[in-house]
């Protein structure tokens, strides 16, 4: 792995190129497909079918005014929505893309990854509580506990993925599961482990839909209950920065679930892996997370945390007691 | 003995001097004043069964009595009787369930010291529909639990429903 | 623990069934009308502002100036008059000036059915919005005069 | 499942779930004092949205005042007028030709399903979930150009006149109501019971929540699908006969468990039970005129009249006064939601703010009818 400035600065041009691509033209998605599920059309006017939409968007959020609230810590105030930014963009770095076009393989790369969530967390905290407003302080304090709860049982799911593939690399992780669907985490024919990986991957996704604050899950900005949540007294860029913070915490929590079960970029049927795969996947789950969004409604605080302690922890820790059997055993 | 009756037997107790009479539909002018009583009425011409006039002060033995009789407070009306400088708040029961039965219960205060008994604490329904007659009429409800306007702002100072409001 | 059981049994399902359903709407044609590209047809009954009718022939409007759209009108929102209808034997009155204040109106139709002599309608007129208050009073003779002209 | 804890330490704080909320439908302000998320006092604030209906209806005559019913409650504004029409047809002493009495129910129990339904897509819109909306719209918009149809206008309908109703319905609205009906059914099932009602999302949400004994239901004065979610079986359709309502049969929904979840099945059975009326009010509808005939100054004897219809919030009332005059002596609306949102303060003390919310869904305001 030569070190040259050159690739460094490829890859940093790439990632921000994706963060920023994405970010914008999630939005676009989701505004197209919750249209679609609802027969009718989206946006369909800037542009060929919406295409410039999220560009008038991001011109239009950035020509607002960013108000600051008087009496507030303005220092905070301005730093949490960036911070609810760079976490999601830094975890791209350790994201096996494709072979070869993967940014830093390190050793402990899903480490690195779940620690960035948490700081992800921490962002909306610090939104929610600089900004003063009684909305805001409900709704960061709801996001702390849903994220506390929900991390839980996604890091006891992946302490089963790591004992199977044997290695925290998330390359390694990924090209143990190279050749075909079957040898996907999420199938796993050999050795008994498709009995409870199926289990783990639906807990995984529920969590990650959880960890994003979206859909069945989103007390945060539980629009009709706190108006925005904590994105109540943000401006112009201060609420562009968290709803693409959000949309990279999809992109991100769909390009883990990916890697860690759908086998990263290899090919069902095992011949020719490669990058497209890998998107293919994302953008299969990306979809997902749009349809659970406009298809239910919003849990209320009690269910959603019982959901976690009384059903996710106690499936997912059985999970990694039957994995941990079946390994010893074959 | 179905509840029509039974309610007015109960009623009647409240006023021992006057009969029960029904009342023929007269044509001209407001209803002929007459003292307190229970008088039946025939439902489908005006839509309640008994009509009840009382003093003030025995407005809360009557909610007492309807309350036991299992009725509930459909609402509370005031009318601005101006050429007689009276003001009379008119109180509606009805049967909640169960076999149908309206009462129309009226009292008739002077409408320079227009004051009431509340009877919100038989109906809590009255808080509302009290403070509601005190903010257009400004009768006052003795002992209401917090008779402010509902529905005028705060610091409005007049009560437009009466017949000689001029905005 | 049983109701643990049911509970994620049939919660799964139903959202599963859930998701089916939205699913199978995803690939389903558009319902909704697009508005500046496709305009919707009124119904013959339906309730715009109030216009003059012109009899056929002659494109005057039926009108006798009697007055009585004017005081049905709950909120006043008509005002009329007419002069004497000088000229050879004509008798009545003539028309000169129906003008309609359209932010006071509430389309309850007492004009229309008060008006003895057919000389009111309901227009098919849907797209009213403006930003000038001032747009809202229509002088509605005016307007059946337009309507002659764009008729030769 | 309000959890009874001690809720009366101090640190307390105010929280104005104020007049512009997404919540609340309209301008209604509750302040509450919670305590974390739980309610200790809600307490709602009304008269933003207040005009005074009562005093205009004194100012002018009993005609002039039909269009401002239709203002009170936008969603159910044909019972508002059918309420209008019978206690003053009840002064007057008008008879209503049979044909329009049909007509007054085909059009009464249409706009009940349009109301249902809107108040289904905004009930789902409180709840966090955005689809079902647009599925209902899509329903509704096909009554609304029905009634738009006959009635000329789209929502705030002037549509009946003492004595009958302004205009005729032809073949085509009859055949566009068979096939509204049969539409619906066979959506139903789907739309709104498959992808709504058995969610388990949704069930936790509403299941347990926002108790009303049938005693507070009495002594708060709550009529309508409140008073029938709670076991008390008053639908005056049913108790206070009124129009040609007793020549159709249909039943009155009633749930016993009190919860937020059997005022929703109430509403959702109404629905069916409406489209059962429609289709017998079609089948039975006579011929002959439409419109009775009524003097056209009304100068009803003085006395005092009452007259109740069921609409879809509960029962609304028309106290009249008159002394003879061509001018109303005086009128007190009684507004089923004005009741309905008075035990909001007693019921929704110790829930939690997302379950007060969705107690108020529930509830089914329409604000400008609770402020008249």
């Amino acid at each position: 792995m030569e070190t040259s400035i050159w690739r460094a600065l490829f890859y940093l041009v790439g990632i921000m190129a994706f963060a920023g691509l994405n970010a914008a033209y999630l939005g676009w998605c989701e505004r197209k497909g919750a249209a679609r599920i609802q027969r009718r059309i989206g946006p369909c006017e800037a542009g060929f079918a919406g295409l410039l939409q999220p560009l008038a968007d991001g011109l239009k959020l950035m020509s607002k005014q960013l108000l600051v609230p008087q009496g507030v810590d303005g220092i905070i105030f301005r730093v949490a929505p960036v911070l609810a930014m760079v976490p999601a963009i830094t975890s791209m770095v350790v994201i096996p893309f494709s072979g070869n076009i993967e940014a830093r393989a390190m050793e402990l790369s899903v480490l690195l990854l779940f620690a960035l969530a948490s700081l992800g967390m921490m962002a909306i905290l610090l939104g929610g509580w600089a900004s003063g407003n009684k909305y805001a302080i409900i709704s960061s304090a709801r996001a702390v506990s849903q994220n506390l709860a929900y991390e839980i049982p996604m890091l006891v799911t992946v302490i089963t993925i790591v004992m199977i593939s044997g290695s925290m690399n998330l390359r390694e992780i990924a090209l143990n599961q190279m050749g075909g669907f079957w040898h996907w985490n999420i199938f796993r024919l050999e050795n008994g482990h498709f009995l409870t990986m199926w289990i783990s991957f639906i807990i995984f996704f529920i969590c990650s839909v959880a960890e994003t604050n979206r859909a069945p899950f989103d007390m945060a900005e539980a629009e009709s209950e706190l108006v925005a949540g904590f994105m109540t007294e943000y401006g112009s860029m201060g609420f562009g920065l968290f709803m693409m913070g959000e949309y990279l915490n999809i992109v991100v929590g769909a390009c883990l679930t990916t890697t860690l079960f759908l086998g990263g970029w290899d090919c069902p049927f095992g011949k020719t892996p490669g990058v497209w795969w890998f998107l293919l996947k994302i953008y299969m789950l990306i979809f997902t997370f749009i349809w659970i969004r406009w298809t239910y409604p919003r849990t209320q605080i009690y269910r959603l945390l019982n959901l976690s302690w009384k059903i996710l922890i106690p499936f997912s820790l059985a999970n990694l007691l039957i994995t941990a059997a079946l390994i010893k055993v074959f | 003995m179905d509840i029509r009756e039974k309610t007015q037997i109960a009623l009647a107790l409240l006023f021992p001097a006057a009969p029960v009479t029904e009342v023929p539909v007269v044509a001209e002018g407001p209803p002929p004043p007459r003292d307190a009583g229970v008088v039946i009425q025939d439902f489908p011409r005006c839509g309640s069964h008994l009509d009840v006039l009382c003093r003030p002060d025995q407005v809360v033995a009557v909610a007492q009595i309807m309350d036991t009789e299992g009725f509930f407070l459909e609402s509370i009306a005031g009318v601005d009787w101006l050429e007689k400088q009276q003001l009379e708040v008119l109180y509606d029961y009805n049967r909640l369930g169960g076999e149908h039965c309206r009462v129309m219960v009226r009292t008739l205060v002077p409408r320079t010291e227009p004051v009431v008994p509340t009877i919100s604490a038989v109906f809590p329904a009255a808080n509302w529909h009290e403070r509601e007659t005190f903010d257009f009429y400004g009768v006052h409800f003795q002992d209401h639990p917090n008779l402010i306007r509902i529905l005028l702002p705060e610091d409005a100072d007049f009560h437009p429903l009466l017949k000689d409001f001029m905005p | 623990m049983s109701g643990y059981w049911s509970d994620i049994f049939t919660g799964s399902k139903s959202l599963v069934t859930g998701l089916l359903i939205t699913g199978r709407e995803f690939f389903k044609p558009v319902v909704t009308e697009q508005y500046p590209y496709e305009v919707p047809t009124m119904t013959p009954l339906f309730r715009g502002h109030i216009e003059l009718i012109g009899n056929e022939a002659t494109g005057q409007p039926n009108c006798v100036v009697c007055g009585m759209c004017q005081r049905a009108c709950p909120s006043t929102c008509i005002s009329l008059d007419g002069k004497k209808a000088e000229g050879e034997g004509a008798k009545g009155k003539v028309l000169t000036s129906y003008v309609l204040d359209f932010t006071k109106c509430s389309l309850c139709g007492s004009c229309v059915e008060s008006c003895n002599f057919n000389a009111l309608r309901f227009s098919k007129e849907y797209n009213l919005a403006s930003f000038d208050k001032n747009d809202f009073i229509m002088d509605l003779l005016k307007r059946l005069e337009d309507q002659n002209r764009c008729k030769q | 499942m309000t959890v009874p804890i001690s809720l009366r330490h101090d640190e307390t704080f105010v929280l104005n779930l104020g007049p512009q909320h997404p919540a609340t439908h309209g301008v209604l302000r509750v302040i509450l004092t919670l305590d974390g998320e739980y309610v200790v006092k809600a307490e709602p604030v009304l008269g933003y949205v207040h005009r005074m209906h009562e005093k205009l209806a004194e100012g002018g005559t009993f005609a002039q005042f039909m269009p401002n019913t239709a203002r009170m409650d936008y969603l159910h504004a044909l019972a508002f007028n059918h309420g209008w029409a019978l206690v003053v047809e009840k002064a007057a002493g008008i008879e209503v030709p049979e044909r329009a009495e049909y007509i007054r129910v085909i059009t009464v129990e249409l706009n009940r399903i349009a109301s249902h339904l809107l108040w289904w897509a905004a009930f789902l819109l409180d709840l966090g979930g955005f689809t079902p909306l647009l599925y209902a719209f899509d329903d509704r918009e096909k009554i609304i150009d029905l009634l738009e149809r006959v009635t000329g206008s789209r929502l705030t309908y002037c549509y009946m006149r003492f004595g009958g109703v302004y205009n005729d319905i032809d073949d085509e609205f009859i055949a566009g109501t068979r096939a509204f009906i049969k539409r619906l059914r066979s959506r139903m099932p789907r739309f709104y019971h498959d992808l709504v009602t058995h969610n388990i999302i949704l069930i936790k949400r509403i299941k347990d929540i926002g108790f009303i004994t049938p005693e507070q239901c009495r002594r708060y004065g709550a009529t309508g699908p409140v008073a029938r979610g709670s076991g008390i079986s008053y639908d005056i359709r049913k108790n206070e006969p009124y129009s040609v309502y007793p020549e159709f049969d249909f039943e009155v929904p009633v749930f016993d468990e009190c919860d937020s979840m059997a005022r929703y099945m109430v509403r959702m059975h109404e629905m069916e039970q409406s489209l059962r009326i429609i289709e017998q009010a079609l089948d039975k509808l006579p011929d002959g005129p439409v419109m009775g005939k009524a003097p056209k100054v009304l100068k009803p004897e003085a006395g005092y009249y009452y007259s109740a219809v069921e609409t879809a919030r509960g029962s609304l009332g028309y106290r009249l006064i008159c002394d003879g005059g061509k001018n109303p002596y005086k009128l007190k609306l009684r507004s089923p939601t004005f009741s309905n949102l008075s035990l909001f303060g007693e019921v929704a003390e110790g829930m939690l703010l997302a379950d007060a919310l969705a107690f108020m869904g529930s509830l089914d305001l329409v604000i400008p009818e609770i402020d008249r």
